[in-house]
């Protein structure tokens, strides 16, 4: 068995049914892309991957156990995390102390250490600011570090999202439309920092519209239109499937 | 007895709905919690007082006490209000800034009228019906029929006409209204005139079935209809006045099997237990949070 | 048509804009590049009037109207589909563009722009009972754009209109783009996608760090070296 | 190139700021300023032995637990609580019963409210869970509300509109503490002492982060693994808890106390005092506080308009503060700790090896 | 500074002689401190005018408590700290005084409440008096025209629920039952609170009971609407207070509902006496509405408290504790002596309402 494996899911909202039976599987260290035209469901499928969603029918195996239908928290630490298509950032929070909740999870010390501020507390936190300054300085940010997150570029704002999915120890990314807003360059430089990710071991689920940014690193694609899918595969026979040209590509270049 | 304290209850219920409107129509456009609303309401009673007494006659002298209220509301978010809205400011500030608004008008009528009780000219004082054991005041019936047809005035505002459009629009999101041509701040005075307006008619109402008016009036009276407010799901009219109308009831049955000394926290459980089945209130839409 | 002169903007202590000096003539399709922070949205912002100008002024079709309220400016005829869309989540898909078209009168004209709005979209159609919060994130940015058009405006001002839609709807929009100009509508657009927007504007001026640092032809910006290796990334 | 230029910027935006100057030297005194504060606070009794003074003092003293205490709730955690006064007032009737019919001591009576506090800030924290923002507040309004009408109503144990009267100073190894021999003065900066710290260390941890990350976005902060629940309901415990410290120390300060003691007011001063001096903030706490009791006192020759001036207060520091008087992001580095700095060194010399190899 | 002032309290060295009134100044139950104020500033004037007292003149000050138990605490504070106050002429209800009383004897301060009634009050000290009856006598005298005058058997009691309330209903009740009249019971007790209006359900369950008397222990801001309630559903209703009623507001706040009301006084404005009258009217010149009963009791504590200073020839604060014990007072609410325990003895006046007028009942 993969991965990461989801059997059927489906999701209605009233009449709509927003996800219908859609199958995909994800194996240790792949990038997989979804892609399809808005509306499609791709958001949707992320929010129940991670809990945010129950999911009416159909089921998700991740490293051997099932985790739908899981709280969020729960799913996090069974190691599956995510950016969010609106950016959504602890704006109050400087960017070193964002990544930081992020280790939340990865934290052991208990209330009763932080107030007695025990050895434990001690060596932990430093640990744990030790990480999340490791994680910026990975991904660019670490001149940022006593910035507000509100105070950041939109790019930045992206990358910081990462980082902090990263801090929570996670080994399964999903990365719902990273790329929006940025310009080609900027995308260009963010494609070579998921692949460093990958690189370092992490396999990454991408949700995108940038085709320049799919096509150019996906392992393998799935196409989902209506909520069902309609195509699976690699990017080079996506590019050419006559299904996904009219549903979704149109008449664009794919840089493929 | 019970069917006489149902219905005593329901004239109560009435007049916290009448309330409990101002507060769902200034939180449906600001989701501020007005909690300057009950000393309003204190105002509007205390300034139909004072014109009523100066041989207007009372007709006139309500409705003129209508308009200044009104007004009263129009200055409060002009002055105290709007300045926080411009700077975008967090939105307990503008409740804190209620809060000292309800204190100045609270203390002022205080200084002006003194805090004693006052004799309030009887309303429709056209005596009462029985039908059955049921003892009925003209009163009472003119409390509802007033309430009532307030009420469905305000639906009709909120969901049929463009003005009520624009209070929607800017509840969800002031700055594209702006840019959709709406004039927010208009359109959030105009508000406040009508939560000032509702507020004097029951100020009128209410002072008029109890002959009774003084400047704390509003304080409990204001809290419970808050309670109303919410209990129906703040926001929404017809949640005002079913919340109304159960936080009265219920507080009538409660004053009579359990005591008057249980009255005024009555409103509040009751309010708990519907919340805790349903977390938005009976009538509330619940927020969108789609991630 | 419009003309921005010398315009200064600051949020707080951040000088945002530094004397930009910008014009759109009748007719046109203008675009606006630049990285990101560069403050193409705030230049926007500032025409709108959702952010005040410190300095300089703003005349739209020979009026002053720096510093006016937004609602004046939108009657004024300009329309925009703001950055981060902006809509009212709890109202329906048909409410959203009902407020669009707050500043028209006109019953006839009202069904008329639903109509353009739901042939250009469907998927409005289809859904317009639906909150629009609820919507999908492409979803949502088409419900920008058609409720940008539903007043009618002279002057169409789209941050970043393309930002999450899928490719096939990206290339849909810069057609109508296209075709309502040629309708006579004059546009002010900010796209991340320099390349396409490029190829359907007149004119183009690129913004860094709050000033114009270039302007002319939109073709003769396309090919300028500089441009195509910071924005358009080709080396 | 990019990166340090932008380094650069920033660093010359910092240097303008006000609050940075601010934070940077009290940073860089700290040692010496918390030895004069201290040493100031103590001997305060010494030079102004005025027990009307004294008594505001104290009072203020419990007012500032009681902002600290709901700073955690509406600061750290942006639940807005409007019953809060129904916390103190379980502390300071659990405490007070205990003493006056039971004989229980100060110290172990203050323990029994605490844990007493803890169950009903468990209790309203619970069904709290599901509701947000205005619903939330008006849940918490009708627990204050509640409370009273208990205490008003339960005649047998609270003796009902009567109140408990005659409550006993604490006493500490047979001596009694009282405004007169300066006792209670010290006790109350003793307890305030505890509970800052309390509180500092709480939000300087992953706790104080957990609590932030709700306040700022629930959902993001879920997606990050902390645990939603268990985190409201210890803020609301933690929040009652120390309201019911203040609370009990406060009935011994009165002497009497009565439903009437706690009324919606209370819990809406409690929160101005919070929103004024800055929520989030532990040192807002001590400047609202001081104003916003002090001020009543300093005020009442105005008589009638003492309150009119008292909104007005309130209207004004709104709208040209409406972060509150001392709500401000700190402006200073994020304080890393000699271990974590060494670590980073290290870092850094491998990286300038491995680049150099 | 601060300790020249500690000491100026029994020292000669002050211009005048400071009285501290302590009640509610603002808010809710302002009308009686501030009555008390009046009252206290006309006695000291009078006082002043025949030269002050030990040679100085008397002033008046006035402190807000706001009838708020914490507030009085801090309030007792402020006038002990003052260190030049002769007396205190105050705090308003039972629950305020019965705060502040122990402040002023630990500090031996003499206090003088003009209207606190419960039984405890007094026994906080031997620097703690009042001027006003305890409760379980004007009680008796509430019960005596219930039962006596008007007849009546089945009683119904209304009660506010404050502090006072409570404990005057649970003594008119003990002394019903002392008495054991034939006949006469209590068929009915409901209590009410502050902040509502709306009595319909208490009255509702005390007519069903069938009460044909209704004590209502409340100020007068109960009894008026209550009677008019009550008037609503059982006109045949007879309604006695207390002599907190009595207040030219009851009058109108009741209009026609509060015809034949009754009520006990202690002090009655439209008393033919010529002492009274001359008060009276000198009273209303001056602050243009009659003197409550309550408002009184103050006037004549002021008098008493400086007859007391006179005969002590001294503000030390024990002699004129031990001259106010021994003060036999003339006033307008009549002979008054201290008892051992600092409380009064006073002569009732039945009253009732005719024709919008306070009148004696006979
Ligand atoms: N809470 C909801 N209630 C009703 N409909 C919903 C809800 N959430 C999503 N939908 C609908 O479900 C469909 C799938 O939405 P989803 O957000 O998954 O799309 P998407 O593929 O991410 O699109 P995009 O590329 O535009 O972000 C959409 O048509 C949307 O309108
Ligand atoms: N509300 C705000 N408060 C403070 N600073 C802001 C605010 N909005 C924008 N800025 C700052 O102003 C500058 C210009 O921002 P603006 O949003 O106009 O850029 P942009 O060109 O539209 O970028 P993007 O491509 O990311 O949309 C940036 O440095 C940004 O950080
Ligand atoms: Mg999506
Ligand atoms: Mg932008």
């Amino acid at each position: 068995m993969a991965y990461l494996q989801v059997n059927g899911i489906t999701k209605r909202f009233g009449g709509i049914v927003a996800v219908d039976k859609v199958s995909f599987e994800v194996n240790e260290g792949e990038i997989v892309s979804i892609i399809g035209p808005n509306g499609a469901g791709k958001t949707t499928i992320f929010n129940m991957l991670t809990g945010v969603y129950t999911i009416d029918e159909g089921e998700i195996i991740f490293d051997g156990c099932a985790i739908h239908n899981h709280k969020p928290q729960e799913v996090v630490k069974a190691g599956i995390s995510r950016t969010f298509q609106n950016i959504r950032l602890f704006q109050d929070l400087r960017v070193v102390e964002n990544v930081l909740v992020g280790t939340h999870i990865k934290t052991k010390y208990s209330f009763l250490d932080s107030v007695l501020r025990t050895r434990r507390f001690r060596g932990e936190e430093d640990e744990k600011v030790l990480t999340a300054i490791r994680i910026l300085k990975s991904i660019g940010l670490d001149d940022r570090r006593d910035d507000y997150a509100q105070n950041l570029p939109y790019g930045d704002q992206r990358k910081l999202e990462i980082a902090r999915a990263i801090a929570t120890g996670a080994k399964v990314l999903l990365l719902d439309e990273p790329a929006a807003g940025m310009n080609p360059q900027e995308s260009a430089e963010l494609l070579q920092f998921i692949r460093s990710l990958q690189k370092q071991g992490y396999t990454i689920i991408l949700i995108e519209h940038d085709m320049s940014v799919v096509m150019n690193i996906s392992d393998r694609i799935y196409v989902i239109d209506h909520g069902k899918p309609i195509a699976h595969g690699l990017p080079k026979e996506i590019a050419n499937n006559e299904k996904v040209i009219e549903a979704y590509l149109g008449g664009v270049s794919t840089g493929a | 007895m019970i069917g006489q304290q149902i219905f005593n209850g329901l004239t109560l219920g009435m007049c916290y709905a009448l309330l409990a409107v101002g507060y769902s129509l200034v939180f449906g456009i600001l989701r501020l919690v007005n909690f300057s609303h009950g000393s309003i309401y204190a105002f509007g009673a205390h300034t139909a007082l004072l014109l009523v007494s100066m041989n207007l006659g009372i007709v006139p002298a309500v409705l003129l006490s209508l308009v200044f209220t009104g007004l009263l509301g129009v200055l409060i978010d002009k002055t105290a209000l709007e300045p926080l809205r411009k700077k975008n400011s967090i939105p307990i500030a503008s409740l804190i800034t209620t809060i000292g608004i309800s204190n100045i008008i609270q203390n002022l009528l205080t200084v002006f009228f003194g805090s004693e009780k006052k004799a309030f000219p009887a309303l429709f004082n056209f005596g009462v019906i029985s039908i059955g054991n049921i003892q009925i005041t003209w009163t009472q019936i003119c409390i509802c029929i007033v309430s009532l047809g307030l009420m469905l005035l305000l639906v009709l505002v909120v969901k049929k006409t463009k003005i009520g459009l624009a209070m929607r629009g800017c509840e969800q999101n002031p700055k594209a209204a702006n840019l959709m041509g709406v004039n927010v701040n208009f359109v959030i005075s105009f508000t406040f005139f009508l939560g000032g307006v509702s507020a004097a008619i029951a100020g009128a109402l209410i002072s008029g079935y109890y002959q009774i008016v003084y400047p704390n009036m509003g304080y409990m009276a204001g809290l419970k209809a808050f309670a109303a407010a919410v209990l129906g799901g703040i926001g929404s009219i017809p949640g005002a006045l079913v919340g109304g109308l159960l936080v009265g009831v219920s507080e009538s049955m409660a004053a009579t099997f359990l005591g008057s000394t249980y009255r005024d926290c009555m409103a509040f459980v009751i309010l708990i237990i519907v919340l805790i089945v349903r977390p938005n209130g009976l009538f509330g839409k619940k927020g969108i949070t789609k991630v | 048509m419009l003309k921005v002169e010398k315009l200064h903007t600051y949020y707080g202590n951040i000088h945002a804009l530094k004397g930009i000096d910008l014009e759109v003539n009748k007719g046109e399709i203008v675009s606006l590049i630049g990285s990101n922070g560069a403050g193409k949205s705030t230049l926007l912002s500032t025409i709108t009037g959702i952010a005040k100008a410190q300095s300089g002024t703003i005349t739209f079709k020979g009026n002053n109207i720096t510093n006016t309220a937004p609602y004046h400016i939108t009657k004024t005829g300009i329309s925009i589909s703001p950055e981060g869309r902006e809509v009212f989540p709890s109202l329906t898909v048909e409410e959203n563009l009902r407020l669009g078209a707050y500043i028209v009168n006109d019953k006839k004209k009202i069904a008329e722009g639903y109509e353009r709005v739901y042939e250009l979209f469907p998927r409005l159609k289809e859904r317009y009972k639906q909150s629009a919060g609820t919507m999908s994130g492409g979803e949502q940015q088409m419900l920008a754009i058609g409720r940008a058009l539903m007043s009618n405006p002279e002057l169409l001002l789209l941050d970043e209109p393309s930002l999450g839609l899928a490719p096939n709807i990206v290339l849909q929009i810069f057609d109508l783009i296209k075709s309502i100009n040629s309708q006579g509508v004059t546009t002010l657009l900010i796209e991340q996608n320099a390349n396409m927007a490029l190829s359907v504007s007149n004119r183009a001026y690129v913004l860094e760090n709050g000033v114009v640092s270039m302007s002319g032809d939109a073709k003769e910006i396309a090919a300028d070296p500089r441009v195509r290796k910071a924005y358009l990334g080709h080396a | 190139m990019n990166g340090k230029e932008r380094k650069e910027n920033k660093s010359q935006s910092v240097k303008k700021n006000f609050v940075y100057y601010i934070e940077y030297n009290v940073n860089l005194y700290k040692v010496p300023l918390a030895i004069l504060c201290g040493v100031l606070l103590l001997v305060f009794p010494k030079i102004i032995s005025d027990r009307y003074i004294l008594t505001i003092s104290v009072k203020i003293g419990i007012y500032i637990m009681l902002a600290l205490g709901l700073n955690i709730l509406v600061g750290y955690t942006g639940l807005v609580s409007l019953g809060h006064a129904g916390f103190v007032a379980i502390g300071a009737y659990t405490a007070s019963l205990l003493a006056t019919k039971l004989g229980f001591g100060f110290f172990l009576s203050i323990l029994v409210g605490m844990v007493v506090a803890a169950l009903a800030g468990l209790l309203l924290g619970l069904p709290t869970l599901r509701l947000s923002g205005t619903y939330l507040s008006i849940v918490t309004l009708g627990f204050g509300e509640i409370v009273k009408t208990i205490a008003m109503n339960w005649d047998s144990v609270t003796n009902g509109t009567l109140g408990v009267k005659n409550i006993p100073s604490p006493k500490l190894f047979g001596i009694k503490l009282t405004i007169a021999n300066h006792g209670l003065y010290y006790l109350m900066l003793a307890m305030l002492l505890i509970v800052t710290v309390f509180c500092y260390l709480v939000y300087k941890s992953r706790t104080g982060r957990a609590f932030l990350a709700i306040k700022t976005d629930e959902m993001a902060g879920t997606m990050m693994g902390i645990n939603v629940t268990y985190y409201k309901v210890l803020a609301f415990v933690l929040s009652a808890v120390i309201s019911a410290v203040a609370g009990a120390l406060y009935a011994t300060l009165i002497g009497y106390i009565d439903p009437n003691t706690f009324t919606f007011d209370v819990s809406t001063l409690i929160l101005s005092i919070v929103i004024l001096g800055g929520m989030g903030t532990i040192r807002g706490m001590f400047v609202g506080a001081l104003i916003l009791i002090s001020f009543p006192e300093v005020s009442r020759s105005l008589m009638d308009y003492r309150f009119v001036v008292y909104g007005l207060i309130l209207i004004l520091m709104m709208r040209f503060r409406p972060q509150g008087l001392l709500g401000w992001r700190s402006q200073i580095p994020y304080r890393l700790s000699k271990n974590v700095k060494k670590q980073l060194e290290i870092d850094a010399n491998q990286y300038q090896e491995s680049s150099s190899l | 500074g601060n300790k020249g002032k500690t000491t100026s309290g029994d020292s000669s060295s002050a211009e005048t002689i400071k009285i501290a009134v302590a009640g509610p100044m603002t808010g809710d139950n302002a009308e009686y401190g501030i009555g008390f104020t009046n009252a206290a500033k006309m006695m000291a004037d009078e006082w002043n005018k025949k030269g002050g007292v030990l040679g100085k003149q008397i002033k008046i000050v006035q402190y807000d408590d706001k009838n708020s138990s914490e507030e009085a605490a801090t309030i007792a504070q402020k006038i002990v700290s003052e260190g030049d106050i002769a007396g205190v002429i105050g705090h308003f209800s039972s629950g305020v005084c019965l705060t502040a009383a122990p402040i002023y004897q630990e500090n031996k301060l003499v206090e003088i409440s003009p209207s606190a009634s419960h039984p405890d009050y007094s026994l906080v000290g031997d620097y703690i008096f009042r001027n006003n009856t305890v409760i379980s006598a004007e009680a008796a005298a509430s019960i005596d025209i219930a039962v006596n005058d008007l007849g009546k058997k089945k009683i119904g009691i209304i009660s506010i629920k404050t502090d006072w309330g409570t404990n005057t209903s649970k003594i008119i009740k003990e002394l019903v039952e002392k008495l054991g009249i034939d006949g006469v019971s209590i068929v009915a007790h409901e209590e009410v609170v502050e902040g509502s209006d709306d009595y319909s359900p208490a009255i509702t369950k005390l007519n069903q009971a069938g009460a044909d008397v209704v004590i209502c222990a409340g100020m007068y801001n109960l009894v008026a609407p209550v009677a008019k309630q009550y008037k609503q559903i059982n006109p045949d209703i007879k309604v006695v207070g207390f002599s907190n009623s009595y207040s030219q507001q009851l009058i109108e706040l009741g209009g026609l509902a509060i015809e034949g009301v009754c009520f006990p006084v202690i002090f009655f404005s439209e008393s033919k006496d010529e002492k009274i009258k001359n008060y009276v009217s000198a009273f209303e010149k001056e602050f243009g509405n009659k003197p409550s009963a309550l408002t009184s009791q103050a006037y004549d504590s002021v008098g008493m408290l400086l007859s007391a200073i006179e005969k002590a020839g001294s503000t030390d604060k024990e002699a004129v504790r031990n001259a106010l014990a021994e003060v036999d007072y003339e006033g307008v609410t009549g002979q008054t002596k201290f008892d051992e325990n600092g409380n009064v003895n006073k002569q009732f006046v039945k009253v009732t309402i005719q024709g919008g007028k306070f009148v004696k009942m006979n």
